[in-house]
């Protein structure tokens, strides 16, 4: 009895112990570094992290700062079109290479490769592609459309989407490659069964599989959310924030604040405020699912 | 089913025969025909790139970005993979190759591991509490890595691992491990319970589960996760630059010293060069790990 | 050997309670059958015996020991998934030798059993396929396999034989039945076969909607039903019903049927007249020419050995089995007599048996 | 040599690990130079190069906070580092400085910046000036402009004739930092030294506020009027490319410029003009590169920052570096004859010191710098009234 | 109403033929079984039906029509798998429903079916739960009832009742007869059940190894297999076989038994001597105290109606089926007849009926 339960302890232990790792980073690197931030946001630190508190000043800073409420309104729209382009071709490219189709390995790094590239120098090609004058527009009206235009780029009103086309080129191989995995995961009798029900392909997708692979949606929903949000690589290379501020977004003002500008303070008021938002969408969740867990 | 409509559908079915039904009906044109212009969108930035990387510089200040080099020159290659400067040094970006594999081999393995382990435990064992770590974890995978760089150095530097390899190792795993334990938590929800309470009866432990069925049962996700992990790696410059170390500085470092500039001279069509060229260890992995993606790997596990 | 004790047993599945207030004792060595209807807890209960579910009262105590919390591998238990939860990456031979090899059998032991185990199984030239290369058949056999090669103490067997064709069944329970003896180790086992219940079982346990209905012997099961419920769901075709009264000279009288019962052993050895259901076995019933009773003949079922046949006796319909391979028409009006001996009397409102 | 250096040296050298970020080609080589130099005075260079002035800076600062701070670190000659040396994170140069009379050679407004509470604890190496006007001798050909213009208004006037005949008046980089280049070139060549100087050193609000900086501005978004539709988002040299090839008549950009004209085989005075100001006193912006050493006790390592102080600020060095940088050399006590002409019209102005003066990060911290360069940078690519970029600016600069 | 033709099939499944050369035509409106052990390719045959999987030769007719190569949702068929394939993510109700939502069938008519098909299968108070939270059995109806509301012309069942308890497969086996004949469609079913197998069948199939042993209705199957290895497969317990001598009087000669079989009708109504294997159902061997053979009582298996009797006669070993509760002790020494008109002979070289 003893012994049972001493082994019985000593197992349950285990799963404690495996998860360590994981206790430290989050609590240590994530816990530990949002605490951090969130000190420095109240402290008036530039290069280095100071001790001397202003309470609220720097966000009272933050929200008078016309870049950062721009660069707010951007992160928005990009992170809706972005996510939702980004799956739905993710989607799409994982159904039709899952058709048993021919030269499916050469599809799939095709689709991949923009993933494995420096965005330092894709980005600069996706800037030239779509600059009027030598790209897209160009060759269209080379080709005998004299009267076409696509300058999205240097519009103040249009260029977010740029960013949006060029990280959705680069992301899209990424999400294929998930849901293609998951998708590979479906039992093929469920196939047989649909096919058998005489129920058309499509709707297969749309009303067995999608549901079937609703935990790598979500995997790709969340991933694609966190290089939304922190979205900064792109736009630096593609149009450094522009025309003007046009193109700002967040993270980038965080990283212009955190070292060229040498205002941390400011810098961690902008990345707790990122913060908010996702917390407030996922609290809910965790809290919804761990009561369920317990029931 | 009238005689009737027998007759229509016979000659319906009749002529069918195994290759019309495989491989041409529209419905297979219209999968190609998406694939192949999806294909063409994506490859026309690389084909640019190409170009680009073959023509001169006098050329490419001629401005016209999908023309055909007039005059085909490889010397930008081997510029990029020999002769590039990256500092008072100009040997290319071959440099930081070693460094590079040194840091991606671990720091590709063991975020997967540690993330497989994750995921294991918050699916089939759910010990308490994990819930919530895994719920901060994610909250934190939307801070920005930057801001985490200034804290990180000094945990790293009073535990004695900063601008170490294993330091840098560490980092990444750290900054990997929201994702990587999403991954595969939110895979292992998938495979049926049962699969699982089966190895607990015969007497596997936490370990023995977790190597010897659900390792093996992970190969699709272990791709993806090698996929982006490796990739997430080989690309990495700014970890790389901060916590690696002067000997250990990544091959991303001489990429981006060579690209970028704010005030010197730029070389397009090196610089066209030496991304592709650095991009090569990935793209291998994404081309041979086909084989890995593959169908029903819980197939015939368990009934109903 | 290793006795199991569920005592006031209560397991909820997702805010639903499945088994409530349950108390069972398999003895050590026992060969336990548990049937019941489909979804009436079965399944539930082995896996709260494994542990592979918490209970939410009560406890479960393996060889003596209070296992209640314990780890299912501690239990030191085999067991089948009635959905055979085999491992997809593993062959055949792996799926079988993962409980050995983790426990640290030697490898000739481990083979050994394997080959054993294999060969009974019929098993042998599928031993380095996956079970995705296998037939549902296979599949449920190598599930059994898994199980079989641990030698453990305690055997749980879900269905174990449900998708295997009659010949290999008979042999499969058989060699079972032999494993039992040699091994000494107590099995509780589902299953929905009567013939494999009443071969196999030491006791059966009927359930129904998470309660146990009877435990006994097979005999005392099928020949004394508890109540309405145990009576009907054993045996096939299922007991004839009639409903009459009992006067108080134990004369059973219904409309077309009037007989002494006069020898029945009442369950309280007391006395009742009133309305009473009367249970009568198909085979309790014989089509005869001197038999005491008419009926006419509304259905034939030949069974090769054997045919059932339905007669419609007023509004009754009464089902009997007839073993000559003699005709019947249709409609064609037929003398049968029961077999008083065997007969069980229930209680129309508790159902009880009297 | 190094074993013949090592003889002279009184202690063994300590390997000197330098972080900077001279990449590119012509950088590199102007680095290695420096880096040869310092090998021949006994010195062991250690070169960590990190292209992008940011990231360069950010690496050096974590790498001091992380215990591991390299020997010494390129930042440029502004107020970047000024945090650095009021949390004690710096060594000073102070007995190279009072040495070499460091006080005597160099630029006031550079002295300014690396000499803090009297102590020196930056070695400038190069003043570049962001604020040329460079000119595509056959657009200008083909304009029929015959004259080098010599005025703003004479300036302006080049742009619409440049415009009628197809070219593109001027060539710009739609990047926030290169068009705060052509702010700064309005500020100097409308505005003038005294404006500038209430202006960005003073933050005076009334400056700002005046008719004269509204006048600045207007100028400014005047030059914008002649910019090309594909200007957004384009690097500098792109914008350089069009003067080579004729197809821009003007860019505002630094002297780093000439090394895409050389790459491109055109030569100073013959295929393009170079114009430092519009007016004989228009100021001249300085701007620079300079290293910081991060503190450290270790004697060795104190001598090979020393060392390095002293090599970089070395005569011969600062002629050779600069002309492979093209920059023009710090110090004012040396031979500049043979540089190009326009290194030499620079190395001229800069004898005058009425006319020397900082950019704008020399006065302003990086912060309210990036707040100025973010109004800016929107007024150029908007419409928004003036009045509200004055406004806009003088609350930027306030506190 | 649909017939189904298949010619000449072959199917291989990673390079394993498991079904060569079969020819199979089953009549419109027919309830054929299919029966075999395990692993024989029953399951294979009925996917290649409904053109789940390819077949590698031969051609598959349906309704007149070559559909080899068609869609599976152009068959009109309406399958239960054998592993389920529930839809996880759907209710009950949903898996059901889906097809029939898909192909526009109006919405009453949809629950009406619906509700028929629940209520047949005892799911009504499951409608809304998914497939994870029900039982086997469970599962296995809601399996049953999404083929079933399709109403298709041909119905394929792989073994559809294999996990349900005694009463309710009777009840549902009665309840698919009922709609075969209301359909009138074609039904294909794999059971290992005999009771099923004789009670629904038109007509029996017996597979072995991919390859058709007999077609026929289900006595002529039960009473003249045409060798060895269906009448070995069918019955429980097994036919005897028992070696021996046939000699020129037709008088069949072993160790311990010596009779005269002058009736029997042989295959190719020639005549035969010499080596013989004599197939004797156990229902056709009595044990009566005047009956000529004598052997004694090795086991005894009570099966609730009836008991099956194990004898030893000589090295024989003789399974016999007593409908009497009579009591056996083991070791007693009993006589026997043999019922000689249902026997069969067997050359034991070829296996072949004689
Ligand atoms: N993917 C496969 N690769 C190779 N062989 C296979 C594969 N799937 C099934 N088989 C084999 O084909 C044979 C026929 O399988 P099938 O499922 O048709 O059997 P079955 O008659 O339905 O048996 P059961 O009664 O056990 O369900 C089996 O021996 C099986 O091992
Ligand atoms: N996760 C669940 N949530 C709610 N109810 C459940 C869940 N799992 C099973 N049940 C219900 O619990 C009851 C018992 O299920 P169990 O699997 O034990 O039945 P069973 O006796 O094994 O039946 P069968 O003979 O059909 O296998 C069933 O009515 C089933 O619907
Ligand atoms: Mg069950
Ligand atoms: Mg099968």
């Amino acid at each position: 009895m003893r012994k049972h339960l001493s082994q019985h302890l000593f197992r349950r232990f285990v799963p404690f112990a495996a998860i360590l790792p994981m206790a430290m980073v989050t609590l240590v690197a994530y816990l530990g570094a949002t605490l951090w931030s969130i000190r420095v946001s109240f402290s008036n630190s530039r290069t280095m992290p100071t001790d001397t508190f202003v309470g609220f000043a720097q966000y009272v800073k933050l929200f008078d700062n016309d870049r950062w409420l721009l660069s707010i309104e951007n992160i928005a729209v990009y992170t809706v079109l972005f996510i939702l382009i980004s799956m739905i071709l993710g989607f799409l490219l994982a159904v039709f290479i899952d058709q048993k189709v021919m030269a499916e390995g050469a599809l799939r790094t095709i689709f991949l490769y923009p993933y494995a590239m420096s965005f330092v120098a894709t980005g600069l090609i996706w800037q030239w592609m779509l600059t009027p004058g030598i790209g897209i527009e160009y060759a269209v009206r080379q080709m005998g459309f004299p009267d076409f235009t696509f300058d999205w780029i240097i519009d103040q009103d249009k260029v977010i989407y740029t960013i949006v086309i060029a990280t959705v080129w680069q992301t899209a191989g990424l999400v294929m490659a998930l849901l293609l995995a998951a998708l590979r995961g479906i039992d093929e009798e469920i196939w047989k069964a649909a096919r058998l029900d005489g129920i058309p392909v499509w709707r297969v997708y749309v009303s067995i599989v999608i549901p079937m692979l609703a935990p790598a949606i979500a995997t790709v929903f969340l991933l694609l959310s966190t290089t939304a949000i922190k979205l900064f690589d792109s736009v630096v290379a593609m149009t450094q924030g522009g025309p003007g501020t046009a193109s700002e977004v967040p993270a980038k003002f965080i990283m212009d604040h955190l070292f060229g500008r040498a205002n941390i303070a400011l810098a961690s008021a902008g990345a707790v405020m990122l913060l908010v938002p996702v917390i407030v969408i996922l609290a809910p969740y965790v809290y919804a699912r761990s009561r369920r867990k317990q029931a | 089913m009238s005689t009737t409509t027998a007759v229509q559908h016979k000659s319906k079915y009749a002529k069918r025969t195994k290759r019309i039904t495989r491989s041409w009906t529209p419905a297979r044109l219209g999968i190609y025909a998406f694939l192949l212009s999806a294909a063409m969108f994506f490859l026309l930035p690389l084909y640019i790139m190409l170009v680009t990387s073959v023509k001169s510089m006098d050329e490419i200040r001629m401005g016209n970005i999908f023309a055909l080099p007039t005059q085909f020159t490889i010397e930008p290659w081997i510029t990029a993979w020999s002769s590039a400067c990256t500092g008072i040094d100009c040997e290319g970006i071959r440099g930081g190759f070693m460094n590079s594999l040194a840091i991606a081999i671990p720091s590709t393995i063991i975020p997967i591991l540690l993330g497989a382990l994750n995921g294991y435990a918050l699916s089939f064992w759910r010990p308490r509490g994990a819930n919530v770590l895994f719920g901060i974890l994610m909250v934190g995978a939307f801070i920005p890595v930057q801001v985490m760089i200034f804290p990180l150095v000094r945990i790293l530097a009073s535990v004695d691992l900063y601008s170490s390899l294993p330091g840098i190792v560490l980092v990444h795993t750290v900054f990997s491990m929201p994702v990587m334990t999403l991954l595969f938590r939110n895979y292992y929800s998938t495979i049926p319970h049962e699969l699982f309470q089966a190895a607990r009866i015969d007497g596997g432990g936490f370990v023995r589960i977790f190597v010897q069925l659900v390792l093996p049962m992970s190969t699709p996700i272990i791709v993806v996760a090698a996929i982006m992990q490796l990739t997430g790696v080989w690309n990495d410059y700014i970890l790389g630059l901060v916590f690696a170390g002067r000997d250990h500085l990544p091959m991303t470092v001489q990429l981006n010293n060579v690209i970028n500039t704010t005030t010197g001279t730029r070389q397009y069509n090196v610089n066209m060069a030496a991304t592709i060229l650095t991009s090569l260890v990935p793209l291998t992995l994404y081309f041979v790990s086909g084989r890995w993606f593959v169908r029903g790997i819980a197939a015939g596990a368990v009934k109903g | 050997m290793a006795n199991v004790r569920l005592q006031n047993l209560g397991i909820n599945l997702s805010g639903n309670q499945i088994i409530a207030e349950l108390n069972l004792a398999v003895e050590a060595g026992e060969f336990l059958v548990l049937l019941g209807p489909s979804g009436c807890g079965k399944s539930t209960l082995l896996h709260a015996i494994a542990g592979l579910i918490d209970v939410s009262a009560g406890t479960v105590e393996i060889a003596g020991q209070d296992m209640t919390w314990a780890d299912p591998s501690e239990r030191q238990i085999g067991m089948v998934f009635q959905s055979y939860a085999l491992y997809p990456t593993m062959t055949v031979e792996k799926n079988m030798s993962f409980g050995l090899r983790i426990n640290g059998t030697p490898k000739a032991e481990i083979e050994r059993r394997i080959n054993k185990v294999a060969e009974m199984l019929h098993l042998t030239p599928l031993l380095k396929r996956k079970p995705a290369a296998l037939s549902g058949g296979q599949r449920q056999r190598v599930a059994i396999g898994r199980a079989l090669v641990r030698e453990a103490e305690v055997f749980l067997f879900d269905e174990p034989l449900s998708n295997l064709d009659a010949k290999l069944r008979t042999n499969l329970r058989r060699e079972l039945k032999l494993l039992h003896q040699q091994l000494q180790s107590t099995m509780i086992y589902v299953t929905h076969d009567q013939v494999e219940a009443m071969t196999l079982a030491t006791r059966i346990v009927v359930m129904q909607a998470g309660k146990v209905q009877q435990i006994g012997t097979p005999e005392c099961v099928y020949e004394r039903p508890v109540n309405l419920f145990v009576a009907g769901f054993l045996g096939a075709p299922a007991m004839n019903f009639i409903q009459g009264q009992l006067d108080s000279q134990q004369r059973f009288v219904s409309n077309s049927i009037n007989m002494d019962l006069s020898s029945y052993v009442f369950a309280d050895s007391g006395e009742y007249s009133g309305e009473v259901i009367m249970g009568v076995r198909p085979e309790q019933i014989q089509i005869r020419d001197d038999g005491p009773f008419v009926g006419s003949v509304a259905l034939v079922e030949p069974m090769g050995n054997h045919q059932v046949v339905w007669l419609q006796a007023g509004a009754q319909t009464i089902s009997c089995i007839v073993n000559e391979q003699r005709p019947f028409a249709i409609g064609q009006t037929v003398l049968y007599s029961i077999d008083t001996r065997k007969i069980s009397l229930f209680d129309p409102k508790t159902e009880q048996r009297l | 040599q190094n074993s013949a250096a090592r003889a002279v040296k009184p202690i063994p050298a300590e390997k000197a690990e330098i972080i900077h970020w001279w990449t590119s080609n012509s950088e590199s080589a102007a680095a290695k130079l420096i880096a040869e130099n310092y090998r021949k005075a006994g010195g062991i260079w250690v070169d960590t190069a990190i292209a992008g002035a940011d990231q360069a800076r950010a690496v050096a600062i974590n790498r001091i906070v992380g215990s591991n701070p390299p020997t010494a670190a390129q930042f440029n000659t502004t107020k970047q580092f000024l945090d650095l040396v009021e949390q004690g994170m710096l060594n000073n140069v102070d007995d190279v400085a009072k040495a070499e009379g460091w006080e005597k050679i160099l630029p006031e407004p550079v002295l300014n910046v690396i000499r803090i509470n009297g102590h020196y604890y930056a070695v400038p190496v190069n003043i570049h000036m962001q604020t040329w006007f460079w000119y595509s001798k056959a657009a200008f050909k083909k304009a029929g402009i015959a004259k080098e213009p010599a005025s703003m208004d004479e300036m302006f006037a080049a742009m619409d004739k440049l415009k009628a005949v197809g070219i593109i008046p001027l060539a710009h980089g739609g990047q926030a930092w290169q068009e705060t280049i052509v702010f700064q070139a309005m500020l100097t060549n409308v505005g003038g030294k005294d404006l500038y100087l209430s202006v960005i050193r003073d933050r005076d609000q009334k400056a700002i506020n005046s008719e004269a900086f509204k006048k600045v501005l207007l100028a400014f978004k005047r030059m914008q009027s002649y910019i090309d539709p594909g200007s957004p988002g384009r690097n500098w040299n792109d914008a350089t490319a069009l003067l080579i090839s004729g197809k821009a008549g003007v860019q505002i950009m630094g002297d780093w410029v000439k090394g895409e004209f050389a790459a491109a085989k055109q030569v100073a005075g013959k295929d393009f003009g170079c114009i430092a100001g519009l007016t004989p006193n228009s100021p001249y912006l300085i701007q620079g590169d300079a290293f910081v050493f991060p503190r450290t006790n270790n004697p060795a390592t104190v001598q090979a920052q020393k060392l390095l102080a002293k090599v970089l600020l070395n005569p011969a060095t600062q002629i050779d570096f600069n002309k492979l940088k093209g920059s023009i050399p710090i110090r004012s006590d040396v031979d500049t004859s043979t540089m190009d002409i326009c290194a030499q019209t620079g190395m001229a102005i800069m004898k005058d010191k009425s006319r020397h003066l900082g950019i704008s990060e020399m006065f302003l911290t990086p912060d309210q710098n990036g707040a100025l360069q973010d109004i800016l940078t929107a007024y150029w690519n908007t419409r928004i009234p003036v009045e509200k970029v004055q406004k806009s600016i003088a609350s930027a600069f306030k506190d």
